[in-house]
């Protein structure tokens, strides 16, 4: 799903995390304190260096060659305009949905460049859905992300639809090929 | 008698009691239940909590943001990616939502909930047969009342897209009007509305009482969705909707007549503030007072991809002279704004923390308000 | 309601919010971050002094003479075992419901001081119900609070039994009179 | 050949593949979910978020905490302060759980909902007639299987408690055994229960293969409610239940004849210890490894009412010996904990940051695993 959202990396919520327990842990006595949530909302992302993920949730690597990244990160190359958690923060992957959920045949298209090859792939976001959300690693990226009366280029609209339930859990960004106008 | 004499004479008279009888507090009785006035106070606003970490549990929580205590009054559920809209003549909200009969799964049923505005319980339930309402990051454009709110709009989206049209006094469904290759209601004419187009068009039609449209027009494309797109959520001003570029183009259009009339556009930026990248943002990231002034967040170095995130300044703009008349730097930066319809207006920021700040529209920060604590408040509507 | 819970408190969050926003702003350039919920488990909250309520949350009083305190605080007297939600911060009171809630007619039962007279008194922590959860001040003390197999002692149950829906919004403490066998 | 000599073979495969075709990352697969397999490894857990912040919305999450990658399995809902068990046998999730048809009001159903372990799809539910599931803080003593996985037994609470009996091969409910004055489910004997009561002391019964009681034990009280409560959440060694008292002590009961058999008592603390009041507490703040020790939550300073605070220590007894044989000083205080079953046991931590803290059982820290970014995973089951 694609709403518009909070993202939470792991670097600055550990240092949140970390910041705030030890200058609480010193002014309140015997009063422990801990960040259940730091969102994030950059206003420009494009001057940050690469992150390192969410807090709590381990690395992966996709597997295949040409293919870099972290598919747990939100700066994963195939995210530049997904809008959700990630599935495979969820039990799912970065292609596949969690365990018991269902993945939306129709959904909304995003054009990434693969920093690996330099090339521009089409990417397919599609929702997984049937269960409640998914909770973890929130990421909300735009790029060429059009508004709600362009349906298929926009992350906004629930595309749980054609499933038997659209209750929204988490989101993949399939590969579908290299786009053909660059 | 003075407030203060007053105070002194109850203390004694406490005292006293307390000497005499060994004064104690009373028993209080169970059960008890709060009510709002049928008017709420123009001060009061609406914080509509999507809810992502649990999106079946979403509410419309009622807030006084010029208040330092009591300023949560309450609120009403809001499940799945709901619609919201309060009506004003017949002191009502209005909830357009989803449910499943085991949470996530199971039958779908899609229902607009109406609430009395008094004591928040539900009166009436309209159950839309086809279960095809759309579901959005919740928009203010995704529902609206029309002709002095004699009808409610609601947006169906399956990924066909068309509009539910619902008499407010019966509470009956009375037509469907689809909308294809558009989406979202914006109010137009006396008995209408208008949708944007995938092309970078305008589609707009009148209907008559029975729902049925009377008026068409559609106004070829107007704008490059590739290159530089309006967001789907302007302003309006009167019966003018002012509509944003991702680029900072303002885009008017006079919505009072059936058709409507694409006026002058303008910028938000100077050639200097352009080459800075200044951009509009955020989520419903533009607002307007009773002074006709337009408020925008807005974001510096903007760029592909940016214009959802918010931003760190409200520029405000006389919406005649095209002149920026304030700059607000915000506390927090906004992810959605609102300015209340009070007499002395607030402005109302849901910052990116997804708290509430609130200035005074000179920029003067007043208070913070916490909507709940896991609560995602992006879409704030203003009292009529 | 009653279950146990987190206590949130709005100076120690204030303390989280300033201190992590600040530092992240120096280290982190264009992102902004926010702590959303701080949340609280004291483990020796009696070491602790009076504390200020929630962030976010303006104070109030009751309004009665010898009822001192905040009912938006967890601190306030009457609040010695609830677990949930305070109904005050919700828009109901320390003894109402919100508007549209029920309030449960059957309920667990406190004993609380109250520093204004000395006395012990009774409080019924009725819960209001039929709503989602309220999300305002959570809030969990446990004086005298026994195990579910005793529960008109526990604060662990929900209470919204009795009313047409057994879904918890808040709790509050309502006042039945001095407790006998002090 | 060697790893590393594969991955330069490999590089050079796609080296020259990539000179020849220009190659490109290939098309995937749509639709595709993954599955699990059906004997979870045991390291894996179940964490039970009850999510306070939206209670019709809670989840079991299935979570390898032994995993630096991939970490998260999964998860099934459940709704509504639902209770939660594994069989192994079945290879089934069972959950207890409370839906109405509008979220949070209207029609309400009851439901045991039943998952297959592999693909987490519901298989079935039972619905419960009555709609009496106990709703409560989720506790593992609200849902056990006893003989064998045989049954299944469901606490009900209305006030008036009972406990639900389910065949797990024909799932369907065959009794219902009220327990007045009594309440929670302690697995007892070959195929029954026991529940603790208001009194301080002990109900026992023995079902036949109709769920009808055939053997019924009442112990008289045997601790003091008001003074000295055993905590309701004892840790299985066996078929030994050890409860612990808010002060410290440890009261063994043998289950494992149809009569409960209280074993002698003794002390978590030394009298030093006992004078700078180091009491038990937490939630679920007790657990078990293979190697028959007990591991105990502790905090300092204890008053009455720290008794769901949680502690900043683990400590560890023999149960045999009743010594102490480790002291974990923990990075952040324990809400919660759980002992992985595994030939490597892990002790996991809910922190009261309510994220999962993994260590060693010798008190080495190991990762840190966040079960979603509002989560309250406050019940942890090790996999059977």
């Amino acid at each position: 799903m694609k709403f518009l959202e909070k993202l939470i990396e792991k670097s600055s919520r550990k240092v949140a995390q970390n910041t705030s327990r030890r200058h609480l842990l010193t002014q309140l006595s015997k009063v422990m304190i801990g960040v259940a949530a730091v969102p994030l909302l950059p206003v420009a992302r494009a001057s940050e260096g690469p992150t390192n993920g969410y807090p709590g949730v381990g690395k992966q690597t996709s597997g295949l060659d040409g293919d870099p990244g972290d598919p747990t990160s939100c700066d994963y190359w195939r995210y530049c305009a997904i809008d959700g958690f990630l599935c495979s923060c969820c039990g799912g992957s970065a292609t596949s949905c969690p365990p018991g959920t269902e993945m939306s045949p129709i959904t909304w298209i995003g054009t990434c460049l693969n920093p690996a090859d330099g090339k521009n792939y089409i990417i397919s976001y599609n929702d997984c859905c049937g269960k409640t959300s998914c909770g973890r690693c929130l990421c909300n990226r735009n790029e060429n992300d059009k508004p709600m009366y362009r349906p298929q280029a926009n992350n906004d609209i629930n595309w749980c639809l054609g499933t038997s339930s659209s209750v929204y859990t988490c989101s993949t960004g399939v590969l579908l090929g290299v786009a053909v106008d660059e | 008698m003075n407030n203060r004499l007053l105070k002194i004479v109850s203390a004694l008279a406490f005292a006293s009691l307390s000497l005499l009888v060994n004064a104690e507090l009373k028993p209080e009785p169970i059960p008890s239940v709060t009510q709002l006035p049928a008017d709420y106070p123009d001060s009061w606003i609406f914080a509509h909590d999507a809810n992502f970490h649990a999106l079946i549990s979403g509410k419309v929580a009622i807030i006084d943001v010029a208040a330092d205590t009591n300023e949560y009054k309450g609120f009403v559920d809001a499940a799945m990616m709901a619609s919201f809209v309060e009506s004003e003549k017949r002191s009502k909200l209005y909830v357009g939502e989803t449910f499943y009969s085991r949470g996530t799964q199971g039958d779908k049923t899609d229902v607009l909930s109406i609430y009395d505005k008094s004591t928040l319980l539900k009166t009436k339930e309209i159950i839309l047969p086809k279960a095809n309402r759309g579901q959005m990051v919740s928009s203010k454009y995704m529902m609206q009342l029309v002709n002095d709110e004699k009808y409610l709009l609601l947006l169906a989206f399956t990924p066909a897209s068309s509009v539910i049209v619902i008499d407010t006094k019966t509470e009956e469904i009375i037509s469907e009007i689809p909308i294809p290759g558009c989406n979202l209601i914006y109010p137009a004419g006396k008995s209408g509305f208008a949708s944007l187009c995938g092309n970078g068009g305008l589609k707009s039609v009148q209907f008559d009482e029975k729902g049925e449209v009377i008026v068409r027009y559609d106004i070829d494309s107007f704008f490059s969705v590739d290159d530089d797109p309006l967001f789907d959520k302007p302003v309006y001003i009167g019966s003018t909707a002012y509509f944003m570029s991702y680029k900072s183009r303002v885009q008017p259009i006079d919505m009072s007549k059936d058709r409507p009339i694409l006026l002058p556009a303008w910028s938000l930026v100077t050639d200097e503030e352009m080459k800075e990248n200044w951009r509009p943002g955020g989520w419903h990231f533009a607002a307007s007072d009773n002074k006709r002034l337009l408020y925008v967040v807005m974001h510096k170095n903007g760029y592909n991809g940016s214009h959802k995130f918010g931003g760190e300044e409200v520029w405000v703009f006389n919406t005649t002279t095209h002149k920026r008349v304030k700059r607000i730097i915000l506390k927090n930066n906004a992810f959605s704004i609102e300015v209340t319809k009070s007499k002395t207006p607030l402005l109302v920021v849901n910052n990116v923390s997804m708290t509430l700040d609130v200035y005074s529209v000179d920029g003067e920060f007043q208070r913070n308000i916490t909507v709940s604590d896991t609560a995602m408040p992006i879409v704030l509507h203003s009292g009529k």
